[in-house]
């Protein structure tokens, strides 16, 4: 503190490595911007694509893709509310991203959002006199715990009997559809809603229109932007990078991301280096499993206010997308969500533009084709050039 | 006693073999791909996207063989963008599997909207004919050929130069590639084979068992057909049985009230066996060694 | 918000014109083509497009959390009348439309009680009442004494149809062996059917769906096995000819296309749960001895042909025109309230049958 | 003029070529010329040059990346040059692709095995060449009798029907061997094959090499052996640096002046060590047994000591329960039976992060496996079991400023060749990621050092180095136990040598009493008394 000169130069090294280690290559700024490049090139590339489809289905591409911008990013309203839309994607991508990390493939993070979604919006509805400074936090900490136990499963199973994590996954999304919606919402719901009862208000994720009521924000002029009854962004998008940050952390700052990468990458080597290969193993799953639970439990209390069947979207399976598109770090996968979050929020203008929203989902699938594909273009580049300098 | 009798009755039997038949097919696919090295949890989608062709094809043609012919083509099709964007292009073949199940659920309801003019259920169109065998055996000619696709696949991969070559290919790449046995260009044709297989199930659920395409019909059958070819290791037979196993509980589960278990958990039951059954009997069901990996000759 | 109302209408290519009623409607997820209310609603708008001077827009969600969004989208864009169908989508529909309360608003499916804004009128259909009436054909044509439901989801508003089913079978018959099972989806026709067959193998012979797409499998399962079926919502009867006796209409297209009317006629009134039921045709039994017009129309668009235009005639003369009697007298009754139909929709625990 | 030569194919020569240059050509089987090879960041091969004489055995050697896989690689078709020719048969051929090299009769043995586990060795064998029974089915009956014939003809002794996992090293480099003669292969590419050989395998492989030869074969021999290139070559091609050095008559030539044309200085071939001065003993091993997966025994019943100030050897033919032994002093694998001792404390089945912190260094025999996280930086591998610790982490928070800074003076102190700490240990050549873990290993002062294989595949100027690197360690007063396969490195080593045969120690003898054959013998487990028991 004492030399700020010092500490500047510290936090400028720490951003560029944080940059660095995103990239595999460790080649600094410039290759993250060819990276960028790539990854707008590929996105691009699947719009014109998917401009086919439009005109297929009768539509200018160019309205269409209009109102698809001007959907997601045209006002503060709309932005805000894109950010709303990644919020559960962000969060499943971590967790995606963080099993990946540890050699597992968490391809269950659809069933964990929803038994974290699950218990979250049970927690936040059951207790009736809490406190929203304890019901808030035991409420999201239920949907996380309850995640992370669903992924404890298949890291135990995976860490003691070597049974493949991908199928115990399947299994569990399957097993949790039963037990959180045809059993769970079956047996507490009231009313006609397929849907449990909406949490209490103590347990609800605060919503960023509601920033101009508190008390003290509201002398504040700005906080009138957010005013709008339209503006669904809520707390959970906080949580989303604080999660991203954490995870970041644990990864590439502390013993245990240093042991659940070695895992990942070599396990006998780890076991090698005196790391508890199964500890690291469960504790990666619980891990990716609370942050799925996490975005069950910020749908539930923020989105939804209460668990609804439906409510999972497949964000477990775009989470996968998000996560490879991320190139499985948490910046990347910020990045990943907020695309995918901008299709979906985009993607209701465009409906009204009369193009049918499955253009999204075909979008979506392009753009996956696309970053993929690109890549051997990547590669291709990288040889002429590597070629050029060894001459 | 009636609830045993019920348990072996023909009638679930003849509805375990019909459970089973997508599954069957589906693993046989995933086998296949996965074989030569390319995790296809794309199974999905193709058969998504095979049932939907099957019924445009039905449809237009009113010959339901024609839909089963566009089916499989329809399976073959995304197959090859998976094999293109996996084996060409050399991405992660996880990604790419989730893109083509992503396209497929996008892609059918698209395509209804843009055929049929509508986004749900499609037009009934004329189904594939009963196969009524020995006066006795009363399935849809699409469960017979899963049925012997069986013993043909297991025999292709075992008694076969090629099934030689894609289990080689699937274990050690290099050691092929090194006897002139082009990796990619099998893996291409793998990855096409599983598309078909996966085409012809969801043709079976459009036309074969059904008469019309719905929306995400396929509703997770691709996923547990996977599982059923991780549960049989790998192996047809092996496959067979497991997805026998999951018919046969499906088919009890609507057949038989257990008594103590709510009857919306035990719609789970099938899922909760397997694991059961994988952690604590069964064990290690070992993937191919190479499995997920792209190759690449040469460093290129 | 709607400060920047005027901003954002501008802009839009859709931008209303003054005189055309503009009609938006948000369709519930599974949209257009489940061969029930989404469809029906969209009809309802079809119809009143053709009779009025009206424009109207659908928009299906891609998921649950963009209900809400999508009514607000249409109130910003300054649409006159918005639509909201589906009991989900309710409460969205009650937030915007207190946002907006110079805009109509409608709703299928889900009575608001008595807060219901001012500006909401609601159209509610007493499934269970028409239920009721197939529950009582499907005893009367059943020869086993064996019948059969399959519902879609597993939830309240389709309880309303098994509630409704299984009383009306009972009161024909007491004994009668009533089976009934749930597909967890509105879309899995693969496990409708098996359910159906399951029924069919312990015996069932008229089976009755409340299960969108997966309906679809148990008429197929019907028609293959040579048993009937009941259809719902909308007219099924052409589906699998001679195979499906009756179907349950739920008239949600005769409610929103009245509501548009009253709109125009200026007679809508805000602030009402409108309840439709056998008595002023919301709910109601398929003809059960004359040819309906939805059959003659899939003759026209050649979903089927004249052949199976006679087949269904057939089939109505010999199967249930003999019960027309009996089930009209069970109308009356409801109508009358002679018998009071329980609604399953709210029960903790269905009763045991 | 256009000459029918009988021994290949044909040849053109003008008139006013010298006799010398004809003899040249009409000898010359293969030619490379100006072969050019770029790897992004590397430059494998420049302009190299290289001559393969019909009928003979020809060596090519060089340090680690000096680019000899590459240039073989390139000739049996599986990397395409970027520049230059190659001359087949006198003429100019363009390999695309393996089947090529089959088809012209150039077959490779590759320095990792290329077979596949759970095929059997006949399937290995005619993968991609299957005989066939109705145009459809394999016929495994004519492929396990043409596997026989090969074998018999050339005695190379091998199992048709034995699946590849369950054969030893020496079985199945017979069968890669058996693989290329199945094709008809003329010209035969050896990379490393003694590498992982027991000195009577290499022995048994140079009575191959030799029949081969006498049936008109030609051999290129890839070895970092200066014995063996004496001992079997006719001729030898130095690389260095991806460029020709050289082609020399082996017998014009001493390993010294082979060793400066490789390295481009001159090289220490033997340890230099003095006697050792044995301490207290450090590690006891009493009575030690475990068992695998089926219950039977893999390591029987094995005392040993180690002192400080002595290196141990443990000389054995791999498979004997060596790797099992080691595994179990460091933790990574259950002892079944009996009590291991360091410094006199029970450490029976601790676990291995107790076993680092009891100041136990390991140097695992499979770097690539055990060793090294292929896909961390250099810094990240250096710290591999340490990095719990101070200073590299505290409270679990790892301190990488602490890290970098300790893998640059690493890098700097055991000369590892790279760019820097940043790049993957993956885009290391074999000895430099030897030079990594032994950086790791030694910079804790390990109170008792194990080392298994600790220069396999690594060429002579890095294992000069890490000779040097362990005796020093002894001579600091520690206790060094050394396991290789490599006789000549236990013995040169070693201060005391234990024999391992089958699970079991069966001598254990000072090293400078002690020959090599004596070694080797006791090794394949015919000792006198041995037999008598049989
Ligand atoms: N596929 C590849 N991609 C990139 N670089 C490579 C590749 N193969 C080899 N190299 C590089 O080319 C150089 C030569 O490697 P090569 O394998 O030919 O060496 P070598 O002489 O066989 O070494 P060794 O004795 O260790 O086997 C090395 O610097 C190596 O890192
Ligand atoms: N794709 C690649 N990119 C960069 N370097 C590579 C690549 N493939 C191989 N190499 C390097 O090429 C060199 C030669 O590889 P090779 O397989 O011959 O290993 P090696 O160095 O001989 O080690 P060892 O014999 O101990 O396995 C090694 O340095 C290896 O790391
Ligand atoms: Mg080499
Ligand atoms: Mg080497």
């Amino acid at each position: 503190m004492s030399e700020p000169q010092k500490d500047s130069n510290q936090k400028f090294k720490k951003i560029t490595s944080v940059f660095k280690e995103w990239i595999s290559g460790n080649s600094g700024v410039k290759s993250t911007l060819e990276e960028l490049g790539f990854s707008l090139l590929s996105i691009i590339t699947a719009m014109i694509v998917g401009s086919l489809f439009i005109l297929i289905a009768g539509e200018s591409p160019i309205t269409a893709y209009q109102a698809l911008f001007e959907g997601s990013f045209g006002s503060f309203d709309y932005f805000l509310n894109t950010l709303w839309r990644s919020t559960p994607l962000i969060l499943t991508g971590l967790a995606v991203a963080f099993s990946f990390r540890a050699g597992l493939f968490n391809i269950g993070a659809e069933g964990q959002l929803i038994i974290g979604g699950f218990a979250a919006a049970m927690v936040g509805y059951v207790f009736t006199d809490l406190p929203t400074i304890i019901h808030l936090p035991v409420s999201v900490l239920a949907g996380m715990v309850a995640g992370g136990l669903w992924a404890g499963i298949p890291g135990l199973l995976k860490a003691k009997r070597g049974v493949h994590e991908v199928i115990v996954t399947i299994m569990l999304n399957h097993i949790a559809i039963s037990v959180a919606i045809d059993y769970g919402i079956n047996n507490f719901r009231d009313g006609g809603r397929q849907a449990t009862p909406y949490v209490q208000e103590t347990a609800e994720l605060f919503n960023f229109n509601q920033l101009g009521e508190h008390s003290i924000l509201q002398h504040f002029p700005p906080v009138d932007i957010f005013a709008a009854p339209a503006i669904n962004l809520h707390l959970g998008f906080i949580f989303a990078l604080i999660a991203a940050v954490i995870l970041w952390y644990i990864m590439w700052k502390t013993t245990l991301g240093y042991e659940i990468r070695a895992v990942g990458f070599n396990s006998s080597a780890a076991e090698y280096g005196g790391v508890n290969v199964a500890k690291n193993i469960i504790l990666a799953m619980v891990i990716s499993g609370a942050v799925a639970g996490l975005a069950g439990a910020s749908e539930a209390l923020g989105t939804h206010r209460s668990f609804i069947s439906g409510m999972d979207a497949g964000h477990g399976f775009t989470g996968i997308a998000v996560a490879l598109l991320g190139r499985n770090h948490p910046i990347g996968v910020i990045l990943g969500g907020l695309l995918f979050g901008a299709l979906a929020q985009g993607g209701l203008h465009m409906q009204f533009a009369g193009v049918p929203q499955e253009i999204v989902t075909i979008i979506q699938a392009l753009v996956i084709f696309f970053i993929a594909s690109l890549q051997m273009f990547k590669i291709f580049l990288v040889r002429r050039k590597a070629k050029g300098e060894a001459k | 006693m009636e609830i045993l009798a019920e348990l072996f009755s023909l009638s679930v039997i003849f509805a375990t073999l019909r459970f089973a038949t997508p599954l069957i097919l589906g693993a046989l696919g995933g086998l296949i791909s996965e074989r030569s090295g390319v995790i296809n949890i794309g199974l999905e989608g193709m058969m998504l996207f095979g049932a939907f062709a099957a019924v445009y094809g039905s449809g237009i043609t009113s010959n339901p063989w024609m839909g089963l012919i566009l089916g499989i083509l329809a399976g073959m099709l995304l197959a090859s963008i998976h094999a293109l964007v996996s084996v060409k292009f050399k991405a992660d073949q996880i990604i790419s599997a989730t893109g083509i199940n992503i396209f497929a659920t996008g892609i059918t309801v698209f395509l209804l909207q843009v055929l049929f003019n509508t986004a749900g259920t499609s037009p009934r169109v004329p189904r594939l004919p009963a196969w009524q065998i020995m006066d006795f055996f009363p399935f849809r000619p699409i469960t017979y050929f899963a049925l012997i696709l069986v013993p043909l696949v297991w025999i292709f991969l075992y008694k076969t130069p090629w099934g030689l070559r894609i289990r080689s290919i699937g274990e050690h790449p290099q050691a092929a590639d090194t006897l002139g046995i082009n990796v990619n260009r099998w893996r291409f044709i793998c990855v096409v084979i599983s598309g078909a297989l996966a085409g012809m199930a969801g043709t079976h659920l459009s036309i074969g068992a059904g008469s019309a395409f719905v929306r995400d019909m396929s509703a997770g059958r691709g996923f547990i057909a996977l599982a059923a070819m991780i549960f049989g290791k790998y192996n047809p037979f092996g496959a067979l049985g497991a997805a026998l196993l999951f018919g046969y509980s499906e088919a009890l589960a609507l057949r038989v009230d257990l008594p103590f278990i709510p009857d919306e958990l035990f719609r789970a039951f099938p899922y909760v066996v397997t694991i059961i059954v994988l952690a604590g009997f069964i064990g290690k069901a070992t993937p191919p060694k190479a499995i997920g990996k792209p190759y690449n000759k040469s460093g290129d | 918000g709607p400060a920047d109302e005027d901003e954002n209408g501008e802009e839009e290519a859709t931008e209303p014109e003054d005189e055309t009623l503009q009609v938006g409607i948000v369709l519930s997820t599974g949209g257009l083509g489940d061969q029930s209310f989404n469809d029906a609603a969209y009809r309802g708008l079809e119809w009143a497009e053709e009779d009025f001077d009206i424009e109207f827009t659908h928009i299906e969600p891609e998921d649950v959390a963009e209900d809400a969004q999508s009514l607000r989208q249409f109130a910003e864009r300054g649409y006159d009348l918005i639509f909201g169908v589906g009991f989900q989508m309710a409460d969205s529909l009650e937030t915007v439309a207190q946002e907006y309360p110079d805009i109509k608003f409608g709703h299928v499916d889900e009575d608001f009680g008595e807060d219901i804004p001012d500006n909401v009128e609601s159209l509610n259909f007493a499934e269970h009442e028409g239920s009721f009436l197939a529950g009582a054909l499907a005893a009367k044509v059943s020869e086993s004494g064996t019948i059969g439901y399959v519902g879609g989801e597993d939830f309240g508003l389709i309880h309303r149809f098994e509630g409704g089913f299984v009383q009306g079978a009972q009161y024909i018959d007491e004994d009668i062996e009533i089976i009934s099972d749930y597909a967890a989806s509105f879309e899995d026709s693969g496990r409708g059917r098996e359910i159906a067959l399951s029924f069919i193998d312990r015996g069932a012979d008229v089976i009755y769906h409340a299960a969108g797409g997966s309906g679809m499998g148990v008429i197929e399962a019907a028609e293959e096995s040579g048993i009937y079926a009941i259809g719902v919502d909308s007219n099924q009867n052409w589906v699998a000819p001679g195979h499906v006796i009756t179907s349950m209409l739920k008239q949600v297209d005769n409610a929103v296309y009245e509501t548009v009317e009253r709109v125009i006629d200026g007679t809508y009134e805000g602030g009402l749960n409108r309840e439709f039921g056998l008595e002023d045709d919301g709910v109601s039994l398929s003809s059960l001895t004359e040819i309906d017009v939805e059959e003659e129309e899939a003759v026209e668009l050649e979903s089927i042909d004249e052949e199976d235009l006679e087949v269904i005639k057939e089939m109505k003369k010999e199967i249930t025109a003999p019960h027309k009697e009996r089930i009209e007298e069970l109308e009356q009754k409801i109508i009358d309230e002679e018998i009071e139909v329980e609604d399953w929709m709210f029960l903790d625990e269905r009763p045991d049958y | 003029m256009k000459v029918q030569y009988f021994l290949h194919g044909e040849f053109s020569f003008s008139i006013n070529e010298s006799l010398e240059e004809i003899v040249e050509k009409i000898t010359t089987l293969l030619e490379m010329r100006n072969i050019t090879k770029v790897f992004p960041g590397v430059k494998a091969n420049d302009n190299v040059n290289l001559k393969i004489r019909k009928g003979e055995i020809h060596a090519l050697v060089g340090e680690n990346g000096a680019g000899k896989s590459t240039l073989m690689n390139i000739l049996y078709g599986l990397y395409d040059p970027d520049e230059g020719d190659i001359f087949y048969k006198g003429e100019k051929v363009r390999l695309a692709d393996p089947i090529k090299a089959i088809k012209l009769g150039i077959g490779m043995v590759h320095q990792h095995f290329m077979l596949v586990e759970p095929l059997t060795v006949a399937e290995n064998i005619v993968l991609g060449n299957e005989p066939l029974n109705n145009n459809i089915f394999i016929n495994k009956k004519l492929a396990v009798k043409e596997v026989q014939e090969i074998s018999d003809k050339y005695g190379l002794r091998v199992d048709p029907n034995k699946k590849i996992e369950n054969t030893s090293v020496g079985m199945q480099q017979r069968v890669e061997i058996i693989k290329i003669l199945y094709r008809g292969a003329e010209l035969l590419i050896f990379d490393e094959p003694t590498a992982v050989l027991t000195p009577q395998e290499v022995v048994e492989l140079f009575d191959i090499f030799n029949a081969l030869r006498d049936q008109g074969k030609t051999i290129i021999f890839i070895t970092h052996k200066l014995g063996e290139v004496r001992e079997i070559t006719d001729r030898l091609t130095v690389l260095r640096r991806g460029q020709t050095v050289g082609t020399v008559d082996t017998e014009s030539v001493t390993e010294e002046d082979v060793a400066r044309m490789m390295v481009g200085r001159d090289v220490l071939l033997r340890v230099e060590k003095n006697e050792s001065k044995p301490n207290d003993e450090v590690l006891k091993l009493e009575n030690l047994t475990t068992k695998d997966h089926r219950g039977v025994p893999v390591v029987n019943d094995v005392s040993l000591s180690v002192r400080s100030g002595e290196i141990v050897g443990i000389a054995g033919v791999e498979g004997n329960g060596q790797s099992e032994v080691i595994e179990m002093i460091t933790g990574l694998q259950k002892v079944d039976g009996g009590k291991i001792y360091f410094k006199n404390k029970d450490i029976t089945n601790e676990s291995p992060k107790k076993i680092k912190e009891f100041k136990i260094g390991h140097i695992p025999e499979d770097r690539r496996k055990r060793g090294l996280v292929l896909d961390f930086d250099l810094a990240e591998n250096m710290i591999l079991g340490y990095h719990h610790k101070e200073p590299f982490s505290k409270n679990m928070r790892m301190n990488y400023d602490k890290i970098y800074s300790y893998a640059d003076d690493m890098i700097d102190k055991y000369d590892v060749r790279t760019p820097g700490y940043h790049v993957t240990a993956d885009s290391l050549s074999g000895g430099n990621q030897q030079k990594v873990i032994i950086a790791r290993e030694f910079s804790h002062e390990p109170e008792l050092l194990i080392a298994s294989q600790p220069t396999r595949g690594v060429d002579i100027g890095a294992i000069e180095f890490i000779h040097q690197q362990i005796v020093n360690q002894r001579n600091a007063g520690k206790a060094v136990l050394v396991v290789s396969a490599d006789l000549n490195e236990v013995m040169s080593l070693s201060d005391r040598i234990a024999v391992i045969y089958d699970g079991e120690i069966v001598a254990i003898v000072n090293s400078n009493e002690v020959d090599e054959f004596e070694l080797g013998a006791l090794m394949t487990g015919s000792t006198p008394d041995k037999e008598d028991a049989k």
